[in-house]
């Protein structure tokens, strides 16, 4: 068999109606079945993203036809980047739920399931080049984003995966009108084809287009104000689902935001001080929230939201250097922030109220846990010489190049809330006394190993980024060259 | 020049000196507290003997009883003396001090202050004029130049007695001994 | 290899090792604690010069050297914490977390020597952070009560770390470099806004560690909060990074020469920092707060030195720093020993230690005599250089509020000596012991040190007009070994001066002390002239209540001025902000729709503002 | 090279001796014409003598540690100290001394350090009168050091020159004493005394009915002893200190006498007709018309 991109979509949508199947067979068959398709699915991404840096961007066409007329997945150094991303934080998040609450217990089937769609549309919606194609993955993510955020089925969760719904399918519809409006007026799906010929598109209109694409990826994408749906998926979700989230269902919107900006429009051609504007809103809203929180999750969906800003702002400078600055930022957020989920959680396993006030002296309880939870806030928060800083210096020099000194200043006052809130949590872990009686729960093995992977990751890149620097910047290049994607896909 | 003679030569320097340097503690006792600013003031002036107040016993030379002595401030008096530094002499000012005066039947005041304290020099009245002060401290110095004034060597000598009588009118004795 | 980056390691390394250590024997981790914080000191000190080392990282040119300022200041670094660590292992005998406490000490020391070594600002930010982040962790060390110090700490560092950080990539987008001598030389070509801004930010980033004025707010807490074993270094050394680093930027900016207004409110802000922490410095009832807020004030005539800048304020400023580093060093060590022996710092509490720990007392007075700025001790020469300096130079109104606070840390300075080990002693405090050898040994250090300084403050001289003069940009800066000399050509000579003042000293305390010798014997500090009344034993009194009333009633509108009271606003108001930004999640579901909606109709109907951009 | 220690010891013997006779007879004569004034005969001249070698001859039977017994050798390090680098005359033969090796802000700091010095001796008694006391004579060195370094540094700023036989040079040179190139700054030194000297109104450091003496309370004997000397002598480097900033000196001890006891008559007679202050009160003083003359001097010095 030819490992080719196409397996990023099929295998796990495959397996996770096989799912159900197999589970007839052993019941254990149901939670290793995944493990196994996603250790696959990071084989290929080994395999592909050397081959990517060897022979250039993949472009594979499902069932034969051609790209402008078929559908074409497209394995460029961006998507490569990203898709390794996902999956490999999915089979993390899969190591780690091998034994989690209900998880164990018949649940097991359903959780996997979803979660395997998630990361299939996820991947979908990155790797497509087509953009009903990538309306269709966009939907299936959400779907299965819904399913999870509800799949405790008490209120809050139901009530969470509601609100999740109702803007979902407001963005659903944008994107939907959107992709209408568009196909009427260049008569074609694919990206690359667009793109070539925006163009003909009245500027009116092109802008008309524009809005509805930012609002409905801005939703998946959380910016302020359409992101009133994460904090509670994020905090009603299971812990491992909230690193999901974080790491695929909103990467997966930023990407296409992004697509859409830079590919499908081109950046000189689309109205971005918006982006930086929101942006900056976006982030500047979320950590002032964060700061004021009392659950744990809900101030980590804070401070996910908060990141996500910063990377529309990074995107919105338009330059390689602001890209490459966004993808560094998305790539350790997705890290370092799927690390502080998977310990947080373990941290407020047994909580009801799951407050921030109940880690106080946990440190003495649960050592390594609280400890990999204090580095994630060191390296999130953008303290050296961890690998949050690197990305946050990037950006800031691709800001100062373009002269946006308020921006610069804007963005590290915020990140001052930040600093703080999250040096509130650590203080408590490690200097309050305990002030209630509280069930602790030590992480079982795989969840640390989990865990000790993603800490060992963060680590590399902190101290040898040259390493990944060089992908990013791939990345970069891929996404800024906009003649280059056209050129390829459509052979020309 | 043998050391006597010359130890005699110092001694005389000394008391000279000491004659005429009388710090009085500033500590009235009684009524007789009264005179004292009029003999240290202009129309008496004291101080053109040398005599002048201290306000410590640490400083001070000379102990000046005021007057009557009720039990009560005699155990801050004994106190206040025993704190005094050598060379140092007490004045038991008025009759009271001789014989409790007016007082003399009061159940609370001591009779005769000489039981309790060594006394160098009395001073007669009730009150003494400032006059008769003044001339009790010349009494003093004369006292002093000689080498008489040796209240505080009597007290040392028969701490026993003095601390006998004392301790028979303070009934609750709860004051460092004394050691010096 | 290079010796620099060996003695980074041995300071990083040691960190790991002292934590691991920790998890398996006290003795292995104390011995590592030594060996780790005397090994630098060896090394240092043996190495005639330091190599340069250079590697790239994430794309930036990252290159290592000690200049010749940074030597100073590493000398401060590694002496103070070698000794601190010394101290620490008596003083954090029998407290919990010895390993996360030795850690986070070592990866401050670690990260101030990779300051000090760094050429480039992005090697140069990143050692910052470490530093500021390790001393935070040392910072709430003690509990949860320090949470809120902590917090203040950590966000003004954090402000100033990006204030810095803002600058740093201003210059690489102007320079196109990050090295720190790309940026001196490119400096004066940038445009004027430019000059101001990355000025403006620096200062400011620098600023708050040196804790000058109005950033100075989370210092006093957060010196007092900490172990005083750490103190020592956090005091002593680590605030003095934010001197180095001012240094740097007032010297080798030409701030001083090229922007009058710049070095005038810089200078003036520091001398105001002096007097008022000073003032508040007298009020406070805790050792460990008084030294706090006389650290922040001992900085203020640190910063006024620098930014006067002048070839002898600028030498006096660093000359401050260097003996500030020692003395404030020796008096929080000497607060530690009480903190442990007498188990309290509070003066309302202590009484009359002398007797019980006479050379913890001799330590504290010798360095309370350098910190007052008294002949014949080190503390002296630089107050002097100070002083004249000001006057040499016209800053005459500068000089006076300087005189002022250095007069008024009489007071703080005799409170202290008072509220610890004089007056009436106390049945509680009978059984106080001397402090340990193991924390005697590096006060006496310390007393020898600022004894040797105030005869031969050349010691400390000589680097620092060496480094003047060679990467500086002054020129001519002489030095004397005991000579100091002024800008009108007048010299004072020290040699000569501590000559007379021992010989007399020695003299008159003979002769009190044989004179009456035999007749004379100690009494308790009970047996007191008190009008004849003997002090009972359960009676004390011993005067620490409102000691500076005085002084207070006739201040009475300085300290009305509270700079924590604005910010105290500033930061509840900050807070309800954030209650109202958090009120915007709602948590209902159709408020969210009404954004989305809202969001897109607005954008739409500015469709044609965003067309036309 | 022998001959020279010991010329210079004889000149530190015989400045120290002169400083300390003229000293106490200065005090002597504060008494007796304090006396005159509240027309009394008062004490005679000599009367400190006596008491001094009354109160050396007298026991000290008690010490409460040995921080006390230092104390006044603190104080005797500040008087005799600052002695050895003030130029008692302009051109003497013994009265130079070290006057090369100090300068004037050197000074300033030389003469806290007995004062500091004696408050530790004070603070160990134990007595609180004496802690009392000390807080009140530190808060009072805050009020009235401001004047008086306004006037030093208008001086220095005047003749650009911080070594005291400098500025005496300075001030034969030009032919005008300080005081009258000056004026600004001789008054503001001149009310800076008043707080210096202690006398009243300045004198609640050692308020006798409220302290009982304040910082000395515990001390008698060799301890009041000493510290009586070094006040004479302190006294005396205090006026010769001022005589030389802005009296142009002295040629000869017959001038030197004059000056300095016309000195010293105008704190001694401000205080007799003076009734005490509150420390805050005193400081109130120092930082009103005192620090306002302060100021005039120091831009009289740097724009005249």
């Amino acid at each position: 068999m030819v490992i080719s991109p196409i397996h990023y979509v099929a295998i796990p949508l495959l397996v996770a109606f096989l799912i159900p199947l197999v589970a007839k067979i052993g019941k254990n068959w149901a939670r290793i079945l995944p493990g196994l398709t996603l250790a696959y699915l990071n084989f290929v991404s080994v395999y592909l993203m050397t081959k990517v840096q060897e022979t250039g961007i993949i472009s594979e066409s499902v069932g034969g036809w051609d790209a402008p007329v078929g559908i074409n997945l497209v394995f460029s150094p961006l998507s490569g980047l990203l898709v390794s991303l996902i999956t490999g934080i999915g089979f993390l998040v899969w190591l780690y739920s091998y034994q989690f609450k209900n998880v164990e217990k018949n649940e097991s089937q359903k959780y996997f399931t979803l979660l395997l769609m998630l990361i299939t549309g996820a991947n979908g919606v990155i790797l497509t080049g087509d953009i009903f194609n990538m309306f269709v993955f966009m939907e299936i993510t959400a779907i299965s984003a819904y399913a999870l955020t509800a799949f405790y089925r008490h209120r809050n969760g139901a009530e969470a995966a509601f609100k999740y719904l109702l803007i979902g399918s407001l963005a659903s519809t944008f994107m939907l009108l959107a992709i209408m409006l568009l196909y009427a007026q260049v008569g074609t799906l694919n990206m690359a084809d667009i793109a070539s010929k925006m163009d003909q598109v009245s500027s009116g209109m092109k802008v008309t287009i524009f809005i509805l694409f930012l609002t409905g990826f801005g939703i998946e994408a959380e910016m302020f104000p359409l992101n009133g749906w994460a904090p509670d998926a994020y905090t009603e979700a299971p812990g491992p689902i909230g690193a999901v989230f974080a790491s695929a269902v909103v990467k997966a919107g930023v990407y296409a935001m992004a697509r859409v900006v830079f590919t499908l429009f081109g950046y000189g051609d689309s109205p971005v001080e918006i982006l930086i504007i929101m942006g900056v809103i976006t982030m500047a809203i979320a950590e002032f929230s964060a700061f004021r929180q009392e659950k744990l999750k809900r101030m980590l969906a804070y401070s996910s939201i908060g990141q996500m800003g910063l990377v529309i702002a990074a995107f919105g400078l338009g330059t390689k250097a602001g890209v490459f600055a966004a993808l560094f930022i998305m790539v350790n957020h997705a890290l370092i922030k799927s690390l502080l989920f998977l310990s947080g959680t373990y941290m407020v396993y047994h909580s009801k109220e799951k407050l921030i006030a109940e880690l106080n002296g946990m440190a003495k309880e649960l050592p390594v846990t609280a400890a990999l939870f204090a580095f994630g806030a060191l390296a999130i928060a953008g303290f050296p010489p961890f690998s949050g800083f690197w990305s946050k210096v990037y950006f800031l020099i691709a800001a100062a190049d373009q002269k946006m000194v308020f921006l610069i200043i804007m963005v590290l006052l915020v990140t001052t809330v930040e600093v703080l809130y999250y040096f509130k949590v650590i203080n408590r872990m490690y200097f309050h006394k305990p002030e209630m009686e509280l069930e602790y729960r030590r992480p079982s093995t795989n969840a640390l190993i989990s865990m000790f992977v993603l800490t060992a990751v963060i680590l590399w890149i902190s101290f040898f980024p040259d390493t990944v620097m060089g992908y990013i910047d791939a990345a970069a290049n891929d996404l800024v060259n906009r003649a280059g994607y056209i050129n390829l896909v459509l052979n020309r | 020049m043998n050391d006597k003679n010359s130890q005699k030569i110092v001694d005389v320097i000394k008391n000279f000196a000491r004659k005429h340097s009388l710090f009085v503690l500033a500590y009235g006792t009684g009524c007789g507290a009264i005179e004292i600013p009029a003999t240290m003031t202009s129309r008496y002036d004291a101080e053109r003997f040398g005599i002048r107040g201290a306000a410590t016993p640490r400083q001070a030379d000379v102990l000046l009883i005021t007057g009557y002595l009720s039990t009560k401030t005699l155990k801050r008096v004994i106190r206040t003396y025993e704190q005094m530094q050598d060379p140092k002499y007490v004045i038991g000012f008025g009759s009271c001090t001789i014989n409790g005066g007016m007082y003399w039947d009061s159940y609370n005041t001591i009779k005769l202050l000489d039981m309790y304290l060594p006394v160098d020099i009395y001073i007669n009245g009730c009150m003494p004029r400032p006059e008769a002060v003044i001339e009790g401290f010349i009494g003093l110095q004369k006292l002093i130049a000689a080498g008489k004034a040796e209240g505080a060597k009597k007290y040392k000598e028969n701490l026993d007695w003095y601390r006998a009588n004392q301790k028979k009118v303070i009934k609750n004795w709860v004051m460092p001994d004394y050691n010096w | 290899m290079n010796s620099l980056v060996i003695m980074l390691l041995i300071y990083f390394a040691g960190a790991i090792l002292v934590y691991a250590a920790n998890k398996f024997s006290a003795v292995l981790r104390d011995v590592i604690v030594v060996l780790a914080g005397l090994l630098p000191v060896a090394l240092f000190f043996s190495i005639p010069a330091f190599e340069a080392f250079q590697f790239r990282i994430a794309g930036f040119d990252l290159f290592w050297d000690l200049g010749s300022l940074a030597y100073i200041f590493e000398a401060l670094v590694v002496v103070v914490g070698a000794a601190s660590l010394v101290y620490a292992i008596s003083y954090m005998k029998g407290k919990k977390n010895l390993g996360y406490f030795y850690m986070n000490f070592f990866l401050s020391l670690g990260s101030m020597t990779g300051i000090l070594m760094s050429q480039d600002l992005i090697s140069f930010f990143i050692f910052w952070e470490i530093m500021t982040w390790s001393s935070y962790f040392i910072v709430v060390f003690n509990g949860y009560k320090t949470n809120k110090i902590g917090l203040t700490y950590i966000f003004f560092s954090a402000l100033g770390a990006y204030a810095m950080l803002t600058a740093i990539v201003m210059i690489n987008t102007q320079t196109g470099s990050t090295m720190w001598n790309d940026f001196f030389i490119a400096f004066a070509g940038m445009s004027s806004h430019y000059q101001l801004l990355i000025s403006i930010l620096f200062i400011f980033g620098f600023g708050v560690k040196a804790a000058m004025m109005p950033l100075h707010i989370w210092a006093a807490d957060a010196y007092s909060h900490s172990p005083m074993a750490y103190t020592a270094t956090f005091s002593g050394v680590l605030s003095k990074m934010g001197v180095y680093g001012l240094a740097l930027v007032m010297i080798k900016l030409a701030l001083v020469s090229n922007h009058f207004v710049f070095s005038q409110v810089i200078a003036w802000l520091g001398a105001v920092t002096a007097a008022l922490a000073t003032i508040y410095a007298l009020i406070q009832k805790d050792i460990r707060k008084l030294l706090a807020y006389s650290s922040v004030a001992q900085l203020g005539y640190i910063i006024t030195g620098i930014a006067v800048g002048t070839a002898m304020s600028f030498m006096a400023g660093i000359y401050l720093a260097v003996l500030h580093g020692l003395f404030k060093a020796a008096l929080f060590m000497v607060a530690g020993a009480v903190e442990k022996q007498a188990g309290t710092t509070d003066m309302h509490k202590l009484r009359a230690l002398i007797r019980k720990m006479p050379l913890t007392f001799i330590t504290a007075m010798v360095a309370i005599i350098a910190l007052a700025g008294i002949p014949p001790l080190g503390g002296f020469v630089g107050k002097w250089m100070l002083y004249e300096s000001l006057i040499g130079s016209n800053h005459y109104f500068l000089v006076i509020v300087i005189f002022f606070s250095s007069t008024a840390a009489f007071l703080y300075a005799y409170r202290f000596l008072y509220g610890i080990f004089l007056g009436q002693e106390e049945e509680e405090f009978a059984h106080v012991k001397e402090a340990p050898l193991m924390m005697l040994i590096p006060m006496l250090f310390f007393t020898v040190l600022l004894i040797v300084t105030g005869t031969f403050p050349g010691i400390i001289l000589g680097p620092v007009a060496n480094a003047m003069n060679h990467g500086m940009g002054f020129r001519g800066v002489q030095w004397e070994m005991s000579v100091l000399t002024n800008v009108y050509g007048d010299s004072i000579h020290l040699s000569v001066i501590s000559t007379i003042v021992v010989v007399v000293f020695i003299v008159f305390a003979l002769f009190l002390i044989l004179k009456g010798r035999k007749g004379t014997r100690y009494v308790t500090t009970k047996d007191i002239a008190n009008s004849g009344e003997p002090v009972r034993p359960e009676d004390n009194y011993h005067f620490a209540l409102d000691f500076y009333k005085p002084f207070e009633r006739a201040m009475a509108p300085l300290y009305r001025f509270k700079m924590s009271e604005i910010y105290g606003n500033i930061s509840d108001g900050l807070v309800s902000f954030f209650q109202f930004t958090r009120r915007l999640y709602s948590g209902n579901g159709q408020t969210y729709v009404y954004y989305v909606l809202l969001f897109i109709v607005i954008l739409l109907v500015f469709s044609n503002q965003l067309i036309n951009r | 090279m022998m001959g020279d220690i010991w010329m210079t010891l004889l000149g530190v013997l015989v400045t120290t001796l002169l400083a300390f006779v003229t000293g106490m007879f200065y005090m002597g004569a504060s008494r007796k014409i304090t006396a005159r004034v509240q027309n009394r005969v008062g004490p005679p001249i000599y009367q400190n003598f006596l008491d001094l070698i009354k109160l050396q001859a007298k026991d000290t039977a008690i010490h409460h540690g040995w921080m006390q017994l230092l104390g006044p050798a603190f104080l005797m390090v500040s008087a005799v100290g600052s002695l050895m680098f003030i130029p008692v005359l302009n051109k003497g033969l013994f009265f130079e001394n070290f006057t090369a090796d100090g300068d004037i802000i050197f000074l300033l700091y030389l003469m806290v350090f007995g004062s500091l010095g004696m408050a530790l001796g004070a603070g160990q008694t134990g007595n609180p009168n004496s802690a009392i006391g000390v807080t009140r004579g530190l808060t009072q060195m805050v009020g009235f050091e401001i004047p008086w370094v306004m006037a030093i540094v208008a001086l220095i700023l005047q003749y650009h020159t911080t070594n005291i036989a400098e500025i005496l040079e300075a001030q034969h040179r030009s032919g005008v004493w300080s005081m009258f190139a000056n004026p600004y700054a001789f008054i503001a030194a001149l009310l800076a005394a008043f707080g210096m000297f202690r006398y009243s109104p300045f004198d609640i450091v050692g308020a006798p009915a409220e302290l009982a003496s304040g910082p000395v309370s515990e001390n008698g004997g060799k301890f009041l002893g000493t510290m009586m000397s070094s006040h004479a002598v302190f006294a005396f480097v205090k006026l010769v200190l001022y005589v030389d900033l802005f009296m142009g000196g002295a040629d000869n001890l017959v001038e030197l006498v004059i000056k300095t006891f016309g000195l010293y008559l105008i704190p001694l007679t401000y205080g007799m007709v003076n009734p005490r202050y509150r420390t805050e009160q005193a400081v109130r003083y120092f930082y009103g018309w005192p620090t306002l003359f302060g100021i005039i001097a120091i831009l009289y010095a740097v724009f005249y």
